[in-house]
């Protein structure tokens, strides 16, 4: 459906979008995901037309799309500033689209009404955008670019400023768009858990460039680059160099034990890296290959608790992330291990 | 909302040379029949000679402008930049801070302030002069309250400050709008983090408020300086007559004289000293 | 917030200063001697000698038409060439043209159009004034939009791209609204310019006709009579009934607005 | 009445056109222009009424400078006859813009002083019709001097007890006449010597003047606010009741002006601007003139049945203007003159 | 040190906050939370003195703060819409606060690189705001308010457009500045991980009404009422009446067992609540007491697996989390059961 082949845009020095390819299904919910900064806002804005690539192609079912006026798009974008009018009520705001569109007063009156409903500001309707609160107002911007149903919805960090319950709610709102009404999403969040849960596929972004295009699941498990295995999810990477089959290498740590990812030469340089929440946590009288470490810190975090261990020879700590409140302490020794599935072997990119 | 955010500019695109049509078209045929086109007839004369009896006979000279660099009209130049600018800076000493509180009043009481501004010159000019001169003569007000006083009558009137006044008088209006319009749209967000950083409201208004509505600075000096520039009507009637200033020089020139040729010169010159004021303004601008 | 208490010494000396010669004038409006500048007893003479000057009352007339004509022109052009110079090109050069009424001497545009037309040979009327004045009110409404406009959220115009307004639709429906402060200040001005405008009018109003201005300046030449305070006073009152209708009027429209 | 209209002298020769003395008047309308208050208001009414000519507009010129501009500049004015200083109809003359007088169809010329057609400007009311004249002197206080005004001296050296409290014209040839007049210099000269000579004059006496005025001089003088004026004759308020308010032409002389009538070469109304002129000539009505604006009028005729007021300046007799020097435009001398006001201004 | 008495402020008819009162101690990490709309933005106004209370008091070690002037309070306010100066650069920005001290050139100079360093936008020092994406701007506004070291720091929503790396090193800086320079933290966030990992006390807002205020482990594992035990973590709730002492009758589910956080008539209205992750998964074969269900949905997010099961009676599914990926498929029969430790019992408030 929407094809976006070699885009780049500069400003100044900076390398917003570098060569970005990707190609997005109709239908799909699309995440991207990266760093501060990274350049998805202005990939948003390339493909709503509020910016133009220096090179490369955008297309929306063969079409070209960038000699379109934003206007003539059949794309929505929700801005990450929200940009509401002003001048006009919450119930105005999200009216202003469908009254581009010549809809009735009646039909407009009452898809209003339903989205205010959805996003829960009925009460707000007649109220101006500046006497509502942040939350409040982030949830107008997504009434506003959700109610004209478009094609392709492009929503920019859309839930960032609200609560988890409310944005429990939208979340549900957004998927049953996409299943009920067929849209199409591309959507923007620094919110791992909500990219996992809802995309159907994410890109990860780094320095303008996509690093990694996959299904939730395969990013977590299997991400291809260092910088994917250790920007999505919490990780503990390991340095050093293939052994044997399920074995690296390392300097300080000795052999680790892990699944590469693809067949990979004896003796080149790898990665491996293991999720805290599959990271064992025995006594430290515990024999076995495991590494020795003591508790440096517990916290706990709603339903789980990260354990992080200091580890001779390592200058971050081990994390290690166990369900509900933790009964070890501060100081005390342990060792860590985890099952040789648990763990992944990463090629390192020269 | 966020502050004005991803005022990111906006790219071309063909539709944008439409838009570019639609907005500018108008406007401009407008100013190039009844502006451009009356200015190049005036402009043209300033190569040519005055007739024995007044007008413009078409034989080229450059005497005109060999005449700019008497003395005489330098002097009158140095005047008139000192009077202008004086009223001016006067006007915006006064006109920012109203302009200023105007933009906080509550919205009944804005409309009501700024009006009140207006409304003065919803008389007449020369009515407003005239008032100034019953305010100022020697038996006027101020002197009567004066010697109510037991306190000498000073000379008010028919002297540069006078002018100044009367000038300060006929612009302030045109000080306060643009101030008020560029005031307005300011977020108080910003004069809020001002605060909470520390910044007392002077330090707030210097280093957050003015930067942000240089514009409108710009614009307001602009409104006052150019007018009382090439005013003629208040240094006749407040000054006495005793203050030329570069406007009676080109009335002169045109309405008396009948000098075309050079009063059109003069105008040239006028336009040209304010045009160097406007680039140097522009050069300030950028570099702060 | 709070704001600072030296501030409002500036903000009432400004209208002090304002109103001061205007109450002189009101006041001496009513004075029962001839002189304009010593008040000798209450009398309404003057107004009845105002109320019987056709030439004035014309004048009035005709300044009220002249300005109210070259306010639509110079706001409607002037806020389109505002926004056109503002959003639709980098052009220095049309920037610096559309500045030009406002930095020309009266005098000059004034001869420059008398010649003009002149050259095109119009028969001189009051319409040639309006266009004359509609050349520096649209500089000034112009400039003031402008000001008003530079460093706007240009984010809000694209918001109403996106939801599938064209450029008219976004300019009538986001930008209009956003400016309508810097439009009223501008349109008022323009009003007010035109209102007191002299020079202009003078040399470019047709030979059967006069401005208020002109009827006044003709008049004054010859010494202040309190009949001119009358009209000053009559203005005035005018003035502020006017201002009071519309604020009422303003107010019953956003009432009604509000369903 | 001098009536001959073919003997130039030193203004180029117009042409003169056909015109037709029985034409319809009722099929032509004017459009004249004039100082504020210089023609009584009921004239309007009047001339339409006794003339039959379809309409009469008045349209009116606070200076000779703005008339000038008016007629001078662009295309057609619409105006039929203006009324103008003498020197600004020669000058107007001279661009050749006026139509010359058809004496035959003014029959009332006869009514005017003989002196009145033989003035400077236009020896033989050529192209123009004196309407007012008068001279420039000193109006001032009585009661207020200490010594009644003699000499232009006066004015450009005030004594102590007159400091700040006396004015200069502004328009340059008055401006300069009390200094020209009292270094015994003509009004007219175009001699850059003794231009320079009035100027230091001039400069020296601005620290001491109130202002310079040529407008509302008189009522400064009601006002108390200055004592002695420059002033022409029917400007100063000698008959006003309250104050005393004496005129004097100093001793060294002083000028001759005229206000004129002028038919424009553009008119289309030729006949009716004549049978104006001539109308306005007529004795009761220049007359009734004189007494409403009261300025003298250069009609024998007309003055011998004016009515003076106790203190007018009416009573001037033609002899006595005759005094003064008439003024005449210089051509291209005048910026001389232009550049005198401005640097006194610009000191 | 901070106390806020029965504060009260209105809009129109809105009443944002109703009677609040707080203690705050020297050097505490304070966190609000609640739903969007519950008044944390204008409590944190008024406490930096942008917003009047209609009532109440405000007082700083014991001096009051309301007559104070915002810039002679010791507090730097965070603002959730970054306010950002559009005519300074970055570090012009960050600058400001320390110039109204007076510091010296050489200071100062130094101070905004160190905390442009913290941020990681050393880089950007010299770039306008308008120049900078969503996030780059939102580490600005906390540079800002942090760089002045004040003695109380309100943020409000200081990392909520940030991705998950950068916001824990943010979050690690918070953490710094409480502990080395000691300032007094009022944080509002919606991320309730990090209201659990940061605060030292946590106080929960509804509709301008402080609910409770307790350190994070009570008040996930110790919720007064039902608002805080529905809107702190995920949770399941069943109604019911106090059977016995360990004992909640329902209606639908027979008795559910868990521990009363207080004493409590048998008999009277009761709620009892378990986390998702404190309840068991067993094969629909298992015999006991358990809840019988069938699985809806299996979501991956991250470390975890939520799993939604549907329980004939009820409304909302019931929540269950367990560690890493899952193996059971929706459609799946399961039983659902917990320790009685694992659930509390909480009196309705009527
Ligand atoms: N200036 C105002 N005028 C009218 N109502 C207002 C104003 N400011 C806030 N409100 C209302 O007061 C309530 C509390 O607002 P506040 O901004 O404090 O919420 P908040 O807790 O910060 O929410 P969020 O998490 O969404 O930012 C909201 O219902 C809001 O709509
Ligand atoms: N108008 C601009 N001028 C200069 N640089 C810009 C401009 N807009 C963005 N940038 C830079 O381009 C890069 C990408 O910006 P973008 O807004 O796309 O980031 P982002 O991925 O949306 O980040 P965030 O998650 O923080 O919003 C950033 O380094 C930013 O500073
Ligand atoms: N009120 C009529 C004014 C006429 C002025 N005449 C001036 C005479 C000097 N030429
Ligand atoms: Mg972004
Ligand atoms: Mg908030």
């Amino acid at each position: 459906m929407l094809k976006i082949d070699g885009v780049t845009r500069r400003f100044g020095e900076v390398t917003a979008l570098d060569g970005v390819s990707l190609e997005i299904g109709q239908g799909e919910f699309f995440a991207l995901l990266g760093p501060s900064g990274c350049g998805k806002t202005t990939l948003l804005r390339i493909i709503a037309g509020f910016e133009t690539p220096d090179s490369g192609t955008v297309t929306l079912d063969g079409e070209d799309l960038l000699g379109k006026q934003p206007n003539r798009r059949p794309i929505s974008l929700m801005f990450q500033s929200y940009a509401l009018f002003p001048h006009m009520t919450v119930a105005k705001n999200i009216a202003y689209g469908l009254e581009r569109e010549k809809l009735s007063r009646q039909e407009i009156k009452q898809r209003v009404g339903e989205v205010l409903e959805t996003v829960g500001l009925t009460a707000h309707a007649g109220r101006k955008p500046q006497h509502l609160s942040g939350g409040q107002r982030q949830r107008v911007a997504l009434a506003r670019s959700i109610v004209k149903r478009p094609r392709l919805l492009l929503l920019d960090e859309p839930l960032s400023a609200l609560d988890k319950k409310v944005r429990a709610d939208m979340q549900l709102e957004l998927k049953r768009l996409q299943n009920e009404v067929g849209i199409t999403f591309v959507v923007v969040t620094h919110d791992q858990e909500e990219a996992m849960s809802l995309a159907d596929r994410i890109a990860v972004f780094d320095h303008g460039v996509v690093r990694q295009v996959d299904e939730p699941v395969t990013l977590y498990e299997r991400p291809h680059t260092r910088f994917v295995a250790d920007f999505v999810g919490a990780n503990n990477l390991f340095e050093g160099a293939l052994a044997a089959e399920d074995t690296l290498a390392t300097e300080d740590f000795g052999a680790l034990r892990g699944r590469p990812l693809r067949a990979l030469r004896t003796g080149s340089k790898a990665l491996l890296g293991v999720r805290p929440e599959r990271v064992r946590l025995g006594a430290a009288a515990a024999t076995g290959g495991g590494l020795k470490g003591s508790v440096l810190d517990v916290s706990f975090y709603g339903g789980i608790s990260h354990i992080s261990v200091s580890v001779p020879g390592r200058l971050k700590p081990v994390l290690v992330a166990v369900q509900g409140a933790s009964e070890v302490k501060p100081g005390a020794e342990v060792t860590l291990d985890w099952r040789t599935d648990d763990a992944v072997i990463i090629p390192v990119d020269q | 909302m966020k502050v004005s955010i991803e005022a990111r500019p906006v790219s071309p695109s063909r539709g944008r040379r439409l838009g570019a049509f639609v907005f500018l078209a108008p406007g401009l045929t407008y100013l190039i029949v009844l502006l451009l086109v009356p200015l190049a007839l005036v402009l043209s004369y300033t190569v040519f000679q005055r007739g024995r009896f007044g007008g413009v006979v078409y034989e080229f000279t450059g005497e005109n402008f060999a005449r700019l660099f008497d003395p005489l009209y330098l002097s009158v130049l140095g005047t008139s930049l000192k009077i202008a600018g004086l009223a001016t800076l006067i006007a915006l000493l006064l006109g920012y801070p109203t302009a200023y509180l105007i933009a906080q009043l509550p919205r009944k009481w804005k409309t009501i302030a700024l009006v009140a501004i207006v409304l003065p010159f919803w008389t007449n000019f020369i009515i407003r002069a005239y008032a100034w001169i019953i305010l100022l003569s020697g038996p006027g007000l101020v002197n009567s309250g004066l010697q109510a006083l037991g306190l000498e009558p000073v000379e008010l009137l028919y002297n540069e400050g006078a002018v100044v006044t009367g000038l300060l008088y006929s612009y302030l209006p045109l000080m306060v709008l643009p101030l008020y319009a560029a005031i307005e749209k300011l977020d108080p967000q910003l004069r809020e983090a001002s605060a909470n950083l520390g910044a007392s409201a002077f330090t707030t208004f210097r280093k957050v408020t003015l930067p942000l509505t240089v514009p409108g600075v710009m614009t307001g000096c602009l409104f006052v300086f150019v007018p009382s520039f090439g005013n003629f009507v208040i240094p006749e009637i407040l000054g006495g007559g005793k203050t030329a200033m570069v406007g009676n020089l080109i009335r002169t020139e045109f309405l008396k004289a009948r000098d075309w040729p050079f009063g059109s010169t003069l105008a040239l010159a006028l336009i040209a000293v304010l045009l160097v004021l406007l680039l140097a303004q522009a050069w300030v601008a950028r570099r702060a | 917030m709070r704001r600072s208490r030296l501030l409002y010494v500036p903000f009432w000396a400004t209208y002090v200063f304002l109103y001061a010669p205007i109450v002189v004038l009101v006041v001496m409006s009513f004075n029962s001697g001839e002189s304009a500048y010593t008040y000798e007893g209450f009398s309404l003479k003057w107004y009845a000698d105002l109320a019987a000057d056709e030439r004035i009352m014309d004048g009035l007339i005709n300044t009220l038409i002249v300005a109210t004509g070259s306010t639509v022109i110079a706001t409607v052009l002037g806020t389109l060439l505002a926004v056109g110079l503002a959003r639709h090109t980098r052009s220095k050069t049309l920037d610096a043209v559309a500045l030009v009424p406002a930095v020309l001497p009266d005098l000059v545009l004034a001869i420059g159009l008398l010649l003009f037309y002149g050259m095109i040979q119009l028969t001189l009327g009051l319409y040639s004034v309006i266009l004359a004045h509609g050349v520096f009110a649209m500089a000034f409404v112009a400039a003031v939009v402008r000001t008003r406009l530079s460093g706007a959220d240009a984010s809000l115009e694209e918001a109403s791209r996106d939801l599938g307004a064209g450029p008219v639709t976004t300019f009538r429906k986001v930008t209009l609204p956003q400016l309508a402060p810097g439009i009223v200040a501008g349109a008022l001005l323009a009003f007010t310019l035109s209102l007191d405008e002299f020079v202009i009018a003078f040399f470019t109003i047709g030979n059967s006709e006069q401005t208020l201005p002109i009827v006044i300046y003709s008049m004054i030449r010859f010494g202040v009579t309190p009949k001119i305070n009358a009209l000053a006073a009559v203005l005035l009152l005018v003035s502020f009934t006017a201002v009071i209708v519309g604020q009422r009027m303003t107010k019953i429209g956003e009432s009604r607005a509000q369903d | 009445g001098g009536g001959s209209t073919n003997s130039a002298e030193t203004a180029p020769q117009a042409t003169a056109a056909q015109l037709n003395p029985n034409a319809d008047l009722a099929k032509q309308s004017l459009m004249v222009t004039v100082w504020d208050g210089y023609t009584p208001k009921e004239l309007q009414d009047m001339v339409k009424k006794e003339l039959k000519i379809s309409k009469l507009d008045i349209t009116i010129h606070d200076t000779n400078e703005t008339a000038m501009t008016k007629l001078t500049t662009g295309g057609d004015s619409g105006i039929d006859v203006a009324f103008v200083s003498g020197q600004y109809a020669q000058a107007l003359n001279e661009q050749n813009l006026l139509e010359p007088i058809h004496a035959e169809l003014i029959p009332n010329l006869s009514n005017l002083y003989p002196e009145a057609t033989q003035l400077s400007y236009d020896k033989g009311n050529k192209y123009s019709v004196p309407y007012t004249w008068g001279t420039t002197g000193i109006c001032y206080r009585s009661d207020l001097v200490k010594t009644p005004p003699t000499s232009w001296n006066d004015l450009l050296k005030p004594p102590a007890w007159a400091e700040k409290k006396v004015t200069l014209m502004t328009t340059e040839r008055w401006l300069a006449l009390p200094a020209l007049k009292s270094l015994g210099y003509s009004v007219n000269t175009a001699k850059d010597d003794e231009i320079a000579k009035a100027k230091e004059l001039l400069l020296a006496a601005k620290p001491h003047l109130l202002a310079f005025d040529d407008t509302t001089f008189g009522d400064r003088l009601i006002k108390g606010e200055a004592l002695m004026v420059e002033a022409w004759d029917g400007w100063c308020p000698t008959t006003d009741a309250k104050q005393n308010i004496k005129f004097a032409v100093p001793k060294e002389g002083s000028d001759l002006w005229v206000d004129t009538m002028v038919i424009l070469k553009s008119s289309k109304n030729k006949e009716a601007a004549h049978a104006f002129i001539n109308y306005i000539l007529d004795p009761e009505v220049h007359r009734w003139a004189a007494e409403n604006i009261n300025y003298k009028v250069p009609n024998k005729a007309a003055m011998d049945k004016v009515k003076i007021a106790p203190g007018s300046l009416l009573g001037i007799k033609p002899a006595q203007l005759l005094d003064g020097e008439a003024i005449f435009d210089l051509g291209q001398a005048s910026t001389k003159f232009t550049r005198l006001s401005s640097e006194i201004q610009a000191d």
